[in-house]
C-alpha cells in the first residue's frame, strides 16, 4: 500500500513545514520578535559602522588641521587600480637647506577603489587611514574623485619619513 | 435579520425618477461599475496583505511606510504602474497581445457578480451559480493562453502552455469536488446552498468526505490561481515571468490583480461550499440587528482561507510540471472519485450530521 | 609512487621527454607534440583519470599547454607541457576524449592563446564575443584603450 | 511520442536563450538550450559576460596586489581564495607560519564556507519556488557576515589573509560571537530539514534528477560537493591538508547516489562538519604572531608552483609559472565552478526546463568564479 503512505508521509512533510513558517508568521505577527531586517533610513543616525570597516580610505587631520603626508607617493605607487593621485610641489627647506616635497593634493577616486588596504599598509608615516563612512551613493561620477587633504593643510611639524 | 433598506431606496428612487426600462439599464450600469470599484479595491488590498503576510513570514515586516501600517502602498504601486509606459514587442500578435489582459480581467468579474458578499450583496443569484462560476473562471485561462501565445516569446509560450495543461487538469478536480458538495446539497443556487447550511456548515454535514473534498478543493484552488507550489505559469526561476513576460504598466496589473481576485473567487467559493458562506457560525449573530453582519462574515472566513493559500505559497516548494500531471490524474482524481461515491451513498444512507 | 619512480617509469615510455623537479610536489614533464596523445593515453592507463587543470601559456617564442592531471587513487600529481613554435597557426591535439572535462578548458585556452586544438567539435570563442581581434592572454597582445600597463 | 503524432503532427526542436539574464542563472550565465517541448535535449554554454580577465592583471601585478583580486573571483568563498595565494608564495618562499595564524585561517575558512552553503540553501530554495528559505539563509548569514565585518573590515570581499599572515588580529568580541553562532546554527539547521530536507515536493524535484555516475564526475573533472554526490572522495582538506586541518577531527561528506539530492545532502552535511571543526578550534587559539614580517617586494624563484585549498565550491587551484620576477609570468585560476558547469549537459540532457534549474542550484555556480 505504498500509494496511500505515500499520501501520508507526503501530507506529514508539507505540514511540518507548514508549522515552521506558521511559528515564524504568528511569532512576528504578535511580537516582531524576529524580524531581522534593519529599517534603514529611519535608523540612519544611530547605525554605527564595527572600528575595521573599510568604508574609504582617509587622510587623517588633526586639531590643528595638520595631515602626516610627506608626499612619498608610496601608497599611488602600491595601489593596484590607480585610485590614488599624489600631487606635490618641492620647496627648500629653510634649515637645511635641502629640496623637500610638499603635498598639494591627495587625490582618491573612490570609483576605482576595492578598498584593499594596500595603501594604508605601506604608508611609512601612516597618514592614511580607513574612514568608516559608506554613504557613497552619488548621481555623477565626478563626486566619486575626491581631495583627501583638507583645503589649508598643513603637514604635521617633525615628521619622519 | 433586518433587510439593508438602502439597496431598495436607491432602486425605488431610481424607478421613481425614470421609466422602468431605461431604469433598469442604469441599475444594471450601477451595479458594473460597483463592482468594478470592488474588484480594484479588492486587488489592491490583497496584494497588500500578501506582501505583508510574506513579510511577517520571511522574518520581515513588509511594506510599512507609504500610509498607516504600508495600506497605500499597493495605492502607490498602482499609480506608477498607471504612468508607466506600455511597451510591447513588435513581433507580437497586436489585436489578441492587447485583448488578453480583458479576458482576464473579464471573467474574474463575472464570477465576481456570483459572490455572495452577504445576503442582500449579491448581484447574480441564479439557479445554477457553482457551476456558473466553475466554468466562468475556466474561461479565464484563454486569457493567459492567449497573453502566451501573443507575446511571441518563448518564455511566454511555455508559459501559456503550462497553463493550458494545468488548468484543463485542474479544472476537473475543482469540478468533481463541486458535485460532491451538491450531492450533500441538492442545489446550485449559491443562496440556497448557504441557507441549508443553517443546520451546520457542509464541512461539519458532511464530515469526512466533507473534509477529504476541502483538501482537494484547496489543492486545486491553489492550482486554478496559478500559485505556489502550482505556479509554473509564471515560475519565476525558470521562466522569468512566464506569460506575462512582455507585459508592462497598466497591462501588467491587470494580470496581477486578475490573480489576487481569482484567488479571492475561489477563496469564496471554498466558504460558500464548505463554510457556510455570510452565516454566523453556530447562528451567535442571527439575533442580532446588526448592519452588514453577513458581510463580516463573510469576510472573515474568506480571509482565514486567503491566510492558508498565502501559507502554503510561503511554504512551498514548486511542483515540475510532470509531477503537477501525476498528482492530478494519479492521486486527486481517483480520491475525488470514490469521494462522490461514498458522499452519495452518505446521503442516501441519511448518514450527514445536522443540528 | 613515488616521484622518482614515476619518473622512471615515464621515461621508459618514451625518447624525448624531459622530466625534471623530482623533489617537489609534482613532476614536470616536457612532451614533444608528436608522442602527445600516446604519452596521454598511457598516463591515462597508468591511472591518472582527474584532469586538475588545462593552461594555456605564452612562453614568448613558443605557445603551449600546461596540463596537471592527478590520480584518484593515489593522489600523485604530474604536470605536463607541450609546446608549439607556430603562433600564427598554432595546433595542438585535443585530449578531450581521453579526458571529457577538457572540452570547454580546450575553448578556454583557444579563446586566449589562438590555440586550436586538433579533434576538437566546437573550436569558438567562449568568453570574448565572436569577432574579437586577437587574443588577449597573449604576452604581445595590446589593447591601449582597456589595459593598464605598469 | 512521435510515432503516436503520425505523420500530420511534427514537433520541431527549439531553441531557448536561457540567460544572461535569468533569475535562476545566479548572475550573468548564459545556457543555449535545445528543447523540444519541455524537454532538453542539448545545454550548451557561452560565458564571459563578467569576464574581467583576472589572469591577465596577476601577470602585471605584485604577488601583494595580487591577494585581493582573489576576492572577486569566487566572491562567497573570498577569504578561502586569498589563502590559496597566500600557502602558494609562502610555501614557495618556505615561510612557516605561526599555529596561531593557521588555526584563524581555518575558522575563517570554515566561517566562510558556513556562510556560502547558507546562501546556496536559501537560493537553492528560491530557484525550487521556495521563497521564504532566503530569508531564514540569510538569518544566519548575517551573523557570520558580522563577525567578518568586525574583524575583517569587510563583509564579502573581505581581504582578510595577507602574505606571511592575517591582516588584524582577531577581535575581542570574536570568540563570543562564533560561539553564538554556533548555538543559533546548531537551533536552526534541523529547522533547514524540516522546512526543506524533508519536504515532498522538494525530495521529488531533486531525486533521481542530474544523475552523474562516479566515473563520469572524474572524468568531466567535477569537484567538490558535487563530486562527493556522486560518491568520489576528494575533499583537499583531506588529502592534501593545509593550514589546520591536519589537526582537526571532521567527517568528508560523501553521499553516492549521484543525483541532485546526493549533491544537497552533502553540503547541508558540510555545513555539519564546519560546525564541528569551528567548535575544535574555537576554545584553543593558540597565542603568537599573527602576521609575520615580509620582504616589501616578494619574488618567487623560477619554477612552477601549484596551491589547492577546498574552497565552498569545490577544489580551487591557483597554478603560477614563475620567471623570477615581481610578479608572476602566468597566474592559472583553476575555478571549480567552471569544472563543474562542464557537466551540466551531461547531467540535464532528457529532462525538463525546471530540472535544469534545480541541477544549476545543486552544483551551486558563481559565475565571476567560472568567468574569472
Amino acid at each position: 500500500m505504498s500509494y496511500f503512505s505515500d499520501i501520508i508521509q507526503g501530507t506529514k512533510s508539507l505540514l511540518t513545514g507548514m508549522r515552521i513558517t506558521g511559528n515564524y508568521f504568528f511569532k512576528n505577527f504578535l511580537t516582531r520578535k524576529d524580524v531581522i531586517t534593519q529599517q534603514y533610513p529611519d535608523n540612519k543616525d544611530t547605525l554605527k559602522m564595527f572600528d575595521r570597516f573599510r568604508g574609504e580610505v582617509t587622510l587623517a587631520h588633526n586639531e590643528n588641521n595638520e595631515h602626516r603626508c610627506d608626499a612619498c607617493t608610496t601608497c599611488e605607487k602600491t595601489c593596484p587600480n590607480g585610485s590614488l593621485e599624489v600631487i606635490w610641489d618641492k620647496y627648500k627647506d629653510p634649515e637645511t637647506g635641502r629640496n623637500k616635497r610638499v603635498l598639494v593634493k591627495h587625490i582618491y577616486h573612490l570609483e576605482m577603489c576595492t578598498m584593499c588596504g594596500l595603501c594604508i599598509e605601506v604608508c611609512p608615516t601612516n597618514a592614511l587611514e580607513w574612514g568608516q563612512d559608506f554613504h557613497h551613493a552619488s548621481y555623477d561620477r565626478g563626486q566619486l574623485t575626491k581631495v583627501l587633504n583638507k583645503p589649508g593643510s598643513k603637514v604635521v611639524a617633525g615628521l619622519k619619513g | 435579520m433586518i433587510r439593508l433598506s438602502i439597496f431598495t431606496q436607491i432602486h425605488e428612487w431610481l424607478y421613481s425618477l425614470m421609466p422602468a426600462s431605461s431604469a433598469h439599464i442604469l441599475e444594471l450600469v450601477l451595479i458594473a461599475a460597483a463592482y468594478l470599484g470592488i474588484f480594484a479595491i479588492l486587488g489592491l488590498l490583497l496584494v497588500w496583505l500578501e506582501r505583508r503576510v510574506a513579510g511577517f513570514f520571511q522574518l520581515r515586516l513588509g511594506p510599512n511606510r507609504v500610509g498607516p501600517i504600508g495600506l497605500f502602498q499597493t495605492i502607490a504601486d498602482a499609480l506608477k504602474l498607471v504612468s508607466k509606459e506600455l511597451t510591447g514587442t513588435v513581433k507580437a500578435d497586436h489585436f489578441l497581445y492587447g485583448a488578453a489582459p480583458y479576458f482576464i480581467i473579464t471573467t474574474a468579474l463575472m464570477a465576481m457578480a456570483l459572490i455572495p458578499f452577504s445576503q442582500e450583496i449579491h448581484a447574480f443569484d441564479i439557479n445554477i451559480g457553482v457551476f456558473f462560476i466553475a466554468s466562468v473562471s475556466s474561461v479565464g485561462v484563454v486569457g493567459i493562453f492567449l497573453a502566451g501565445w501573443a507575446s511571441n516569446n518563448k518564455y511566454s509560450l511555455i508559459g501559456g502552455m503550462r497553463t493550458g495543461i494545468q488548468m484543463i487538469s485542474y479544472e476537473l478536480s475543482i469540478g468533481m469536488v463541486i458535485v460532491t458538495m451538491t450531492t450533500l446539497a441538492g442545489t446550485l443556487q449559491i443562496s440556497e446552498l448557504i441557507e441549508m447550511q443553517r443546520n451546520g456548515w457542509f464541512i461539519i454535514q458532511g464530515h469526512f468526505p466533507a473534509i477529504l473534498a476541502f483538501m482537494i478543493f484547496m489543492i486545486a484552488g491553489t492550482a486554478e490561481s496559478n500559485r505556489v507550489p502550482f505556479d509554473l505559469v509564471e515560475a519565476e526561476s525558470e521562466l522569468g515571468a512566464g506569460f506575462h513576460t512582455e507585459y508592462s504598466g497598466m497591462n501588467f496589473a491587470y494580470f496581477f490583480l486578475a490573480e489576487f481576485v481569482n484567488l479571492f473567487i475561489i477563496s469564496s467559493i471554498a466558504v460558500v461550499l464548505f463554510f457556510g458562506g455570510w452565516l454566523a457560525p453556530f447562528g451567535i449573530t442571527d439575533g442580532l440587528h446588526i448592519p452588514f453582519i453577513g458581510l463580516f462574515w463573510f469576510g472573515l472566513k474568506v480571509t482565514a482561507i486567503i491566510f492558508i493559500f498565502m501559507w502554503f505559497r510561503w511554504t512551498f516548494p514548486r511542483f515540475r510540471i510532470d509531477q503537477l500531471l501525476t498528482l492530478e490524474w494519479k492521486y486527486l482524481l481517483p480520491i475525488n472519485m470514490v469521494n462522490i461515491v461514498v458522499m452519495a451513498l452518505m446521503v442516501w444512507l441519511g448518514l450527514i450530521i445536522k443540528f | 609512487m613515488t616521484n622518482s619512480e614515476l619518473k622512471n617509469k615515464i621515461t621508459a615510455w618514451f625518447d624525448g621527454l624531459t622530466v625534471e623537479n623530482e623533489e617537489g610536489k609534482f613532476l614536470t614533464v616536457e612532451v614533444p607534440q608528436e608522442i602527445f596523445l600516446d604519452f596521454c593515453r598511457k598516463l591515462k592507463e597508468e591511472g591518472f583519470d582527474y584532469l586538475f587543470s588545462l593552461t594555456g601559456m605564452d612562453f614568448g617564442k613558443e605557445l603551449g599547454v600546461t596540463y596537471h592531471v592527478e590520480s584518484t587513487a593515489s593522489r600523485q600529481m604530474v604536470q605536463f607541457t607541450v609546446k608549439t613554435a607556430d603562433r600564427e597557426k598554432p595546433e595542438l591535439d585535443s585530449v578531450r576524449d581521453i579526458w571529457p572535462a577538457a572540452h570547454y578548458h580546450e575553448m578556454e585556452a583557444f579563446d586566449f592563446f589562438g590555440i586550436v586544438f586538433r579533434g576538437h567539435p566546437d573550436m569558438r570563442r567562449l568568453f570574448m564575443p565572436e569577432g574579437w581581434k586577437g587574443f588577449p592572454l597573449r604576452k604581445d597582445y595590446v589593447d591601449e584603450v582597456n589595459m593598464l600597463i605598469r | 511520442m512521435e510515432d503516436f503524432l503520425g505523420e500530420n503532427i511534427k514537433t520541431q526542436e527549439y531553441f531557448l536563450n536561457m540567460g544572461p539574464q535569468h533569475p535562476a542563472t545566479h548572475g550573468v550565465l548564459r545556457l543555449l538550450l535545445k528543447l523540444d517541448g519541455e524537454i532538453v535535449h542539448n545545454v550548451d554554454m557561452d560565458l564571459g559576460y563578467i569576464h574581467r580577465s583576472i589572469e591577465k592583471m596577476c601577470e602585471r601585478d605584485t604577488y601583494k596586489q595580487i591577494v585581493h583580486l582573489t576576492d572577486r573571483l569566487d566572491y562567497l568563498s573570498a577569504h578561502i581564495n586569498n589563502e590559496a595565494v597566500c600557502l602558494l608564495v609562502e610555501d614557495a618562499l618556505n615561510i612557516e607560519v605561526s599555529d596561531r595564524i593557521k588555526v584563524i585561517r581555518t575558522i575563517m575558512s570554515e566561517l566562510t564556507r558556513l556562510s556560502s552553503h547558507a546562501l546556496w540553501w536559501g537560493v537553492m530554495g528560491m530557484d525550487i519556488g521556495a521563497l521564504t528559505t532566503f530569508m531564514y539563509a540569510f538569518r544566519e548569514r548575517e551573523l557570520i557576515n558580522d563577525i567578518f565585518e568586525e574583524t575583517c573590515g569587510a563583509r564579502l570581499t573581505m581581504n582578510y589573509n595577507v602574505i606571511g599572515g592575517v591582516r588584524y588580529d582577531l577581535h575581542e568580541n570574536f570568540v563570543k560571537r562564533v560561539k553564538a553562532l554556533l548555538a543559533q546554527l546548531k537551533q536552526k539547521l534541523p529547522e533547514y530539514d524540516k522546512l526543506l530536507t524533508g519536504n515532498v515536493i522538494f525530495r521529488k524535484r531533486l531525486e533521481g534528477i542530474g544523475y552523474i555516475s562516479k566515473e563520469d564526475a572524474i572524468a568531466y573533472g567535477l569537484n567538490g560537493p558535487t563530486a562527493r554526490g556522486s560518491g568520489v572522495s576528494c575533499d583537499i582538506r583531506k588529502i592534501h591538508p593545509y593550514s589546520a586541518y591536519d589537526r582537526v577531527d571532521f567527517e568528508e561528506s560523501i553521499f553516492t547516489e549521484g543525483d541532485s539530492y546526493a549533491r544537497y545532502k552533502v553540503r547541508i552535511k558540510e555545513m555539519w562538519q564546519s560546525v564541528h571543526i569551528i567548535e575544535q578550534l574555537i576554545d584553543k587559539i593558540p597565542e603568537g604572531e599573527f602576521r609575520h614580517k615580509t620582504k616589501a617586494l616578494i619574488k618567487l624563484p623560477p619554477g612552477d608552483y601549484l596551491q589547492r585549498v577546498e574552497t565552498a565550491r569545490g577544489d580551487f587551484g591557483v597554478y603560477v609559472h614563475s620567471d623570477g620576477k615581481k610578479s608572476p609570468y602566468r597566474m592559472k585560476f583553476r575555478s571549480p565552478g567552471f569544472a563543474n558547469l562542464a557537466a551540466l549537459n551531461k547531467m540535464a540532457k532528457g529532462l525538463k526546463i525546471a530540472d535544469i534549474v534545480a541541477i544549476l542550484s545543486t552544483i551551486d555556480i558563481v559565475v565571476p568564479d567560472i568567468d574569472r
